[in-house]
């Protein structure tokens, strides 16, 4: 049963992604993009990670993409003109890429790596909420820093031009 | 200044100053200052022979360092001196009327004067070089003496081919001269003696030889003469009867020690040679000039050849009587002419040269006429006159060189002479008759009161009367008797008695010869004769004989061809340096240019096309490179994944 | 007397080169008076020179036979290790190059006359005659290879742009021809300089000193010394050396077969230059022959001293022949050059007393009957711009005093007794023919064929005096009838003082042979003297 | 069929291509973007799916940690985004080109 839910959501995320690469609108791409966020947080969910899911929903589906089409919209050239962008060395880069994946899944093969055992349930957002205040301490406070900073310089990158 | 260099200074000066001053300031009212300075020339000659009669005036200096020329005045050349000035003055006289009118005048004196200069000086050199130096200017002035009329063509070409001629041998002179100088360090003519032969000595001796050929106009040189005629009627006596053309005899003279036996032989036989051609050429010639020019060349021939066969007195002493002789005919030709000039100027076409246009002067021009006869019975050798007495000698010493000798050379000389000594008679004999008796061929008139003035006439008359026995030798039989013989050689000594023989045939058969020429002339040419009744038409011969002999053997074709020939070399060398060395200068240059061409296509396109080479490719391989790495950040990750691929493949094999 | 004699004759002119230069172009006169000032007082000092040179000197050694020695350090530069290059200011005078610098003296007065008429760029035509001059005086006094050298190259350039700007139609064809000629001889002379520079000096020192050179002092070892017997080919490179030169200078001279320049140039080139380069330029190639490849290589000299002869020899005959076949009255002179300057070449290739003196002697009488010539041709182009011969006739009756020049200088150049070109001729036929009795260099026939070029020569000009100036008047041009008239006083300034020159040196050739004695008879004993111990090494 | 670690790390090198693809073959600046969000997303996935298997739950601990660097890598590089619109009127990454030359 939970196996085909996999499969099922798998196709989710494979089918818009596959879109993604072969359209030539932005939009259409984002919302693709977006439901594929969202096939993948369904796999967190199968995976037991509903923590991850729940902030992949939140940040990714609600930020980042909401993010991504506002920056469509505002560089889009002139009204009514076709959000449309261009391929170019598609044969290079798309025979790269298969042999890369081609190696990745040889390499995956090979590696042995076929865990099957799961682990027992855990209160998962208890045990990430200590881990943050203690083992990962410093890289909480970091990713805090960062957040500040990335705050600090998208503002003040986004401010008008000439006062640079 | 010693008064013997004054003296000398004096002779050769006046003439040259006065032609200068003539030309230059006198204009044609300058001529009697001309006349005036040659004659105080030959004053001065005359004393500067008296002075050096005892002692020879000699004086050096130097020329160049290495070189010191110099005068030298004995005896015999104050005498020739003397006799130079003296024929110089007689024809100054003569001019002053014979040239009377013509617009250049005054250049003529100063010619005249310069040939007179250049003349004494000639007989007054010491130094083979300096002899040399007055020989060329001696040809310069006969030049432009011949060139005198240059407005004529045809006598402007006579006198360059005169010169041309003259020009040819004096280059043997100079290499003779040469010799002597610097091979044999032979250079004072007054320090001759005899040397031993030797093959140089020889050379220099032809040298010499040719020298004297060219001036003295003998085979194959005596063309020149007859052009030379081209010249004004006076020049001809002064220059080409009496002076210049005895330049040759009077060097073959001068250095009679130091020619070789071969070298005489040959003169002798030239000159005999020469003699006999001349007169053969003299007998049909129709220009009263052109015989008189041929009669000239003849008894030049028998001076040379006097010379040769080792009898250098009587040459000298034929030089002398000829000198006054052959002047005289000269001038009496000058006044033949001057008179059919101004009875015919009204006619242009008509020439006043020819004898078929003369004829019965004698009544007209008795005086004329009378020193006409008196020179050409001179000429002809008839006894009682003074050229039978020098002629005597030249032909007895050929007779007994050539029994000395015994060879077929020797008698061929010896009959040559005699042949001529009997043509001779008989072309004078010709001239005098068709000239001077008869009837007048063309002036059916008589212009009466044609006869010469009083010095003209005076002139003639002296030289006239200068050709008697008399004023040569005392004996009109004794070739050797001539007074001023004693004073001239020192060693005078009268032939030997074992050739009494030899000497009384030779008087015998040139009385005879001689006789014989006339009495056949006058046969041939007497006034009422068929030859002479229809001489007026007569024209040019026709058999071989005739035209060899009016053609004078055709030397001046001759001289034509070789002239034709050096043209043609001429040309050819400068198609030579067009055509080869230029084209060739030229075709370096241009295939220096093709290879510059070519180096700098194989520059542009080798040399540069491989820096350019080297530019595209890196070129190339930089814009390849710059799409890999450059500005498109895709492209840089495109690379980025490939290498990944290969690190992975690299890591996984 | 002056001491800086020689120097203020080289820069004078240059001087004046810069004072015409400020000129204002449209001030003609200015600028032809200043010009004419200038070499009027170079004259004057070139006769003080010759007044003041001391003919009885008698020179023990090359270093003591020039006379108005100045010497300046010029050019010093230090290489360190790889040794200095020295080149000094060294300029003097000895009896061969004196005569030389009077008769530059003499002519370029005459030259400036002769340009009274240049009416186009008058300045930069004086301005290049001026430097022309000093370097051709420079060319003659310099005693250093290369000051000289400087000076012969520097001679080129104002010579290329009087012929190909003044010049007549053909000039760039001239000009260039000239140039690339002139060019080639330098360069054969710059590679000889080179190797002498790095065989001769003292203590291990190079120089550049002619005299030096002439003296033979040569570094051990080294390229040129004739001890080495350094091979080339399979040569001696002595000889090589003398062979370069020698072509070097022929082509200067200019002797057959390195001559098609001469006829060119002269033709084009304007009159004044000419007679500069008739008259002084050819004798900057006789010059460097003496100078540099007679004293310097005695032993080669005194080896190939037969083929360099039959040069002369060929000379003399084949530029009389040429001569000959000439339409054009210049070409024709220009000819005549060739044939007469092979007598220079004749007279030294027989190293004797006669033949040398001879040689110089044709060189400065050459100087002035070749510019006096080309004068003559210059009055009559004045008059009808055409030059052919067959186009006049029978001058003489309507331009007698004319007649009168061309007759005095036909007959100096045909060689007539009594005029100078007959000294030359015959001193050098004397040497030429005598020379196998004295130092056995050159056998006697060379000598007696270059006869030929006597009679040659008196058949071209009497042709062509005959041919122009006798018969009956006429010329080929209405036009031309008008222009003849006799010559002006301009024209007897010019001609007037050369036919004096001529007279004199004719009848007193001691005039100029007596002063320089001294200095040939040195000359001709260094060269068999120091050839013939060369040969021995 | 048994779902093992395997089949996730298949799918997350799937979307690590894909994203690399769309990185590599659009012009369009904001496409690039959506590019490299899909190749975080892997990374997370793979994350996630090893955490799976292991008790201290690192994995998910770095995963919302990379989830968060993303969202600031995004806000950062859309506003790099929006000035370089700004200046150069394109958001074609072609024509960034200034360091080129």
């Amino acid at each position: 049963m939970s196996s085909w839910l996999i499969i099922g959501f798998t196709l989710v995320i494979v089918v818009p992604i596959l879109y993604m690469i072969f359209t030539s609108n932005i939009i259409r791409a984002a919302y693709a993009f977006t439901l594929s966020l969202l096939g993948l947080a369904a796999i967190y969910v199968l995976l037991k990670a509903e923590l991850m899911a729940v902030v992949q929903i939140m940040i990714y589906a609600g930020g980042v993409v909401v993010l991504l089409i506002f920056g469509i919209m505002l560089t889009r050239r002139q009204k009514g003109m076709e959000l449309v962008t261009l391929h170019r060395d598609v044969a290079l880069g798309a025979g790269f890429c298969m042999i890369l994946y081609a190696l990745f899944v040889s390499w995956i093969g090979e590696s042995g790596l076929a865990f099957t055992e799961e682990l027992v349930e855990l209160n998962q957002v208890k045990t990430i909420g200590i881990s943050f205040l203690t083992n990962h301490i410093l890289s909480f406070e970091i990713i805090a820093f960062l957040l500040l900073v990335a705050l600090v310089g998208a503002a003040f990158l986004a401010k008008k031009t000439d006062s640079i | 200044m010693d008064t013997a260099q004054t003296y000398f200074l004096l002779t050769i000066l006046l003439p040259l100053l006065g032609g200068m001053f003539t030309y230059t300031i006198g204009g044609k009212k300058g001529i009697n200052v001309a006349v005036a300075a040659m004659g105080g020339g030959f004053v001065m000659s005359l004393i500067l022979l008296l002075s050096v009669i005892d002692q020879p005036w000699v004086i050096r200096w130097k020329w160049v360092p290495g070189i010191e020329l110099g005068w030298n005045i004995d005896t015999t050349a104050a005498v020739l001196m003397s006799l130079v000035s003296f024929i110089s003055l007689l024809v100054h006289l003569f001019s002053k009327h014979y040239m009377f009118g013509d617009k250049a005048i005054d250049r003529y004196y100063g010619k005249l004067g310069f040939f007179t200069f250049s003349m004494l000086g000639l007989l007054a050199s010491d130094h083979f070089l300096l002899l040399f130096i007055f020989w060329e200017l001696v040809g310069f002035s006969s030049f432009l003496l011949i060139g005198f009329w240059f407005d004529d063509i045809q006598k402007a070409q006579g006198a360059r081919k005169a010169f041309m001629i003259n020009r040819v041998a004096d280059a043997g002179l100079l290499i003779g001269v040469i010799l002597l100088v610097v091979e044999l360090d032979v250079n004072f003519i007054s320090e001759l003696k005899e040397m031993p032969f030797s093959p140089m000595l020889q050379l220099a001796g032809f040298g010499l030889m040719i020298g004297a050929f060219g001036k003295s106009a003998q085979f194959p040189f005596f063309g020149w003469l007859p052009k030379a005629m081209a010249g004004p009627t006076p020049v001809s006596a002064l220059i080409h009867a009496a002076t210049m053309v005895a330049a040759g005899v009077y060097l073959l003279f001068r250095t009679q020690e130091i020619l070789t036996p071969d070298v005489l032989a040959v003169t002798a036989f030239v000159g005999g040679l020469t003699a006999l051609m001349a007169a053969i050429a003299a007998l049909t010639q129709f220009d009263i000039k052109k015989v008189l020019a041929y009669s000239t060349i003849s008894q030049l021939g028998y001076m040379v050849m006097g010379v040769g066969v080792g009898a250098y007195e009587s040459s000298l002493f034929h030089l002398w009587t000829h000198a006054f002789f052959k002047a005289g005919l000269f001038l009496t030709a000058g006044a033949v002419i001057h008179y059919y000039h101004h009875a015919h100027h009204h006619c242009h076409r008509f020439d006043a040269q020819d004898m078929r246009n003369m004829g019965g002067l004698r009544k007209i021009l008795p005086v004329t006429f009378i020193a006409f006869l008196i020179n050409g019975m001179a000429l002809s050798g008839l006894p009682f006159f003074s050229g039978f007495l020098s002629k005597e000698g030249i032909l007895s010493g050929a007779l007994i060189w050539a029994v000395g000798h015994g060879n077929a050379v020797g008698y061929l000389v010896v009959v040559m002479a005699f042949v001529t000594a009997a043509l001779t008679p008989f072309y004078i004999g010709r001239q005098i008759l068709l000239v001077f008796f008869g009837e007048s061929r063309t002036v059916n008139k008589p212009v009466e009161g044609m006869e010469p003035i009083f010095s003209v006439k005076l002139t003639l008359l002296i030289l006239a009367v200068a050709s008697i026995w008399i004023f040569s030798a005392l004996n009109p039989f004794d070739g050797h008797g001539w007074w001023l013989g004693n004073l001239l050689f020192d060693d005078h000594v009268m032939p030997d008695t074992s050739h009494q023989f030899l000497l009384h045939v030779t008087m015998a058969l040139s009385v005879i010869l001689v006789i014989s020429g006339l009495a056949l002339s006058y046969r041939k040419y007497k006034p009422d004769s068929a030859v002479v009744l229809r001489f007026k038409t007569k024209q040019r011969p026709k058999g071989l004989l005739g035209k060899l002999s009016f053609n004078a053997w055709y030397i001046e074709d001759i001289y034509e061809k070789i002239s034709d020939g050096f043209l043609n070399i001429s040309k050819t060398s400068f198609q030579i340096d067009k055509k080869i060395i230029d084209r060739s200068i030229d075709l370096f240059g241009v295939s220096t240019v093709v290879f510059a061409k070519a180096m700098a296509i194989v520059d542009r396109e080798i040399v540069d096309g491989l820096v350019n080479f080297a530019a595209w490719v890196s070129r190339t391989i930089g814009n390849a490179y710059t799409k890999v790495h450059a500005a498109r950040v895709q492209n840089q990750l495109l690379w980025l994944v490939l290498f990944i691929i290969v690190i992975v493949l690299w890591l996984q094999f | 007397m002056i001491n800086n004699l020689l120097s203020l004759m080289i820069f004078l002119p240059l001087f004046a080169a810069a004072i015409v230069g400020v000129i204002p172009s449209h001030m003609k006169g200015a600028i032809r008076w200043t010009t004419l000032g200038t070499m009027l007082v170079e004259l004057i000092l070139s006769l003080m020179l010759f007044v003041g040179f001391d003919g009885s000197h008698q020179a023990e050694s090359w270093a003591d036979a020039f006379q108005f020695v100045e010497a300046l350090p010029w050019i010093s530069l230090k290489f360190g290790s790889l040794g200095a290059l020295e080149v000094n200011y060294f300029v003097g005078v000895d009896g061969i190059s004196m005569p030389l610098i009077v008769l530059s003296g003499i002519l370029l007065v005459i030259g400036v006359i002769s340009s009274w008429k240049i009416t186009e760029k008058v300045k930069g035509y004086f301005v290049l005659y001026l430097i022309l001059s000093a370097s051709l005086i420079g060319c003659f006094a310099a005693l250093d290879f290369f000051l000289f050298y400087v000076f012969f190259e520097f001679m080129l350039l104002p010579m290329f742009f009087l012929i190909g700007i003044w010049g007549g139609p053909r000039r760039s064809y001239a000009s260039v021809k000239f140039f690339l000629y002139t060019l080639f001889g330098s360069l054969l002379i710059l590679i000889v300089m080179i190797g002498l520079y790095l065989s001769v000096g003292n203590d291990g020192v190079n120089s550049f000193s002619l005299i030096q050179m002439m003296d033979g002092s040569y570094l051990p070892g080294s390229l040129l010394n004739p001890e080495t017997h350094f091979q080339l080919w399979g040569i001696n490179i002595r000889y090589l050396a003398f062979g370069l030169v020698l072509v070097g200078f022929m082509i200067k001279l200019p002797a057959v077969p390195f001559h098609t320049w001469l006829p060119d140039a002269h033709v084009e080139a304007p009159t004044a230059i000419s007679v500069l380069l008739a008259g002084v330029l050819l004798k900057v190639g006789g010059y460097g022959l003496f100078r540099i490849a007679y004293s310097i290589f005695p032993d080669a000299a005194m080896e190939l001293a037969q083929p360099v002869a039959i040069l002369g020899m060929i000379s003399i005959v084949y530029g009389g022949l040429v001569a000959m076949a000439q339409n054009d009255i210049k070409k024709l002179i220009a000819y005549s050059s060739v044939s007469h300057m092979g007598f220079v070449l004749l007279g030294l290739a027989v190293i004797t007393l006669e033949g040398i003196s001879g040689s110089l002697f044709q060189m400065v009488s050459h100087g002035f009957i070749s510019g006096a010539l080309f004068l003559i041709v210059g009055v009559l182009y004045d008059r009808t711009h055409d030059r052919q011969i067959e186009n006049v006739s029978g001058l003489a009756s309507k331009l007698p005093l004319y007649t009168f020049f061309v007759v005095l200088f036909f007959f100096g150049s045909l060689g007539l007794p009594g005029l100078s070109g007959f000294v030359g001729e015959v001193l050098v036929l004397m040497g030429a023919i005598g020379a196998e009795s004295i130092n056995q260099l050159v056998p006697r026939w060379i000598g007696m064929i270059a006869v030929l070029g006597i009679i040659i020569s008196a058949a071209y000009y009497l042709w062509t005096l005959q041919r122009m100036f006798f018969g009956t008047y006429w010329v080929r041009e209405e036009s031309w009838d008008q222009e003849m008239k006799e010559i002006n006083l301009r024209e007897w300034i010019m001609l007037a003082p050369l036919g004096i020159l001529v007279i004199l040196l004719g009848i007193f050739p001691s005039v100029l042979l007596d002063p320089i004695e001294n200095s040939i008879q040195f000359l001709v004993e260094s060269i068999i003297n120091q050839g013939k111990t060369y040969l021995s090494l | 069929m048994e779902i093992t670690l395997t089949y996730y790390l298949m799918l997350s090198a799937f979307l690590l291509c894909a994203g690399l693809l769309i990185v590599l073959i659009k012009k369009n600046a904001v496409f690039v973007l959506l590019g490299i969000e899909l190749m975080l997303n892997a990374a997370n996935l793979n994350l996630v799916a090893f955490s799976k298997f292991d008790p201290s739950l690192d994995g998910q601990i770095f995963a919302i940690f990379s989830v968060v660097v993303a969202a600031a890598e995004a806000a950062i590089a859309l506003a790099i985004l929006l000035n370089i619109y700004k200046t150069y009127k394109s958001s074609d990454l072609d024509d960034l080109d200034t360091l080129n030359y």
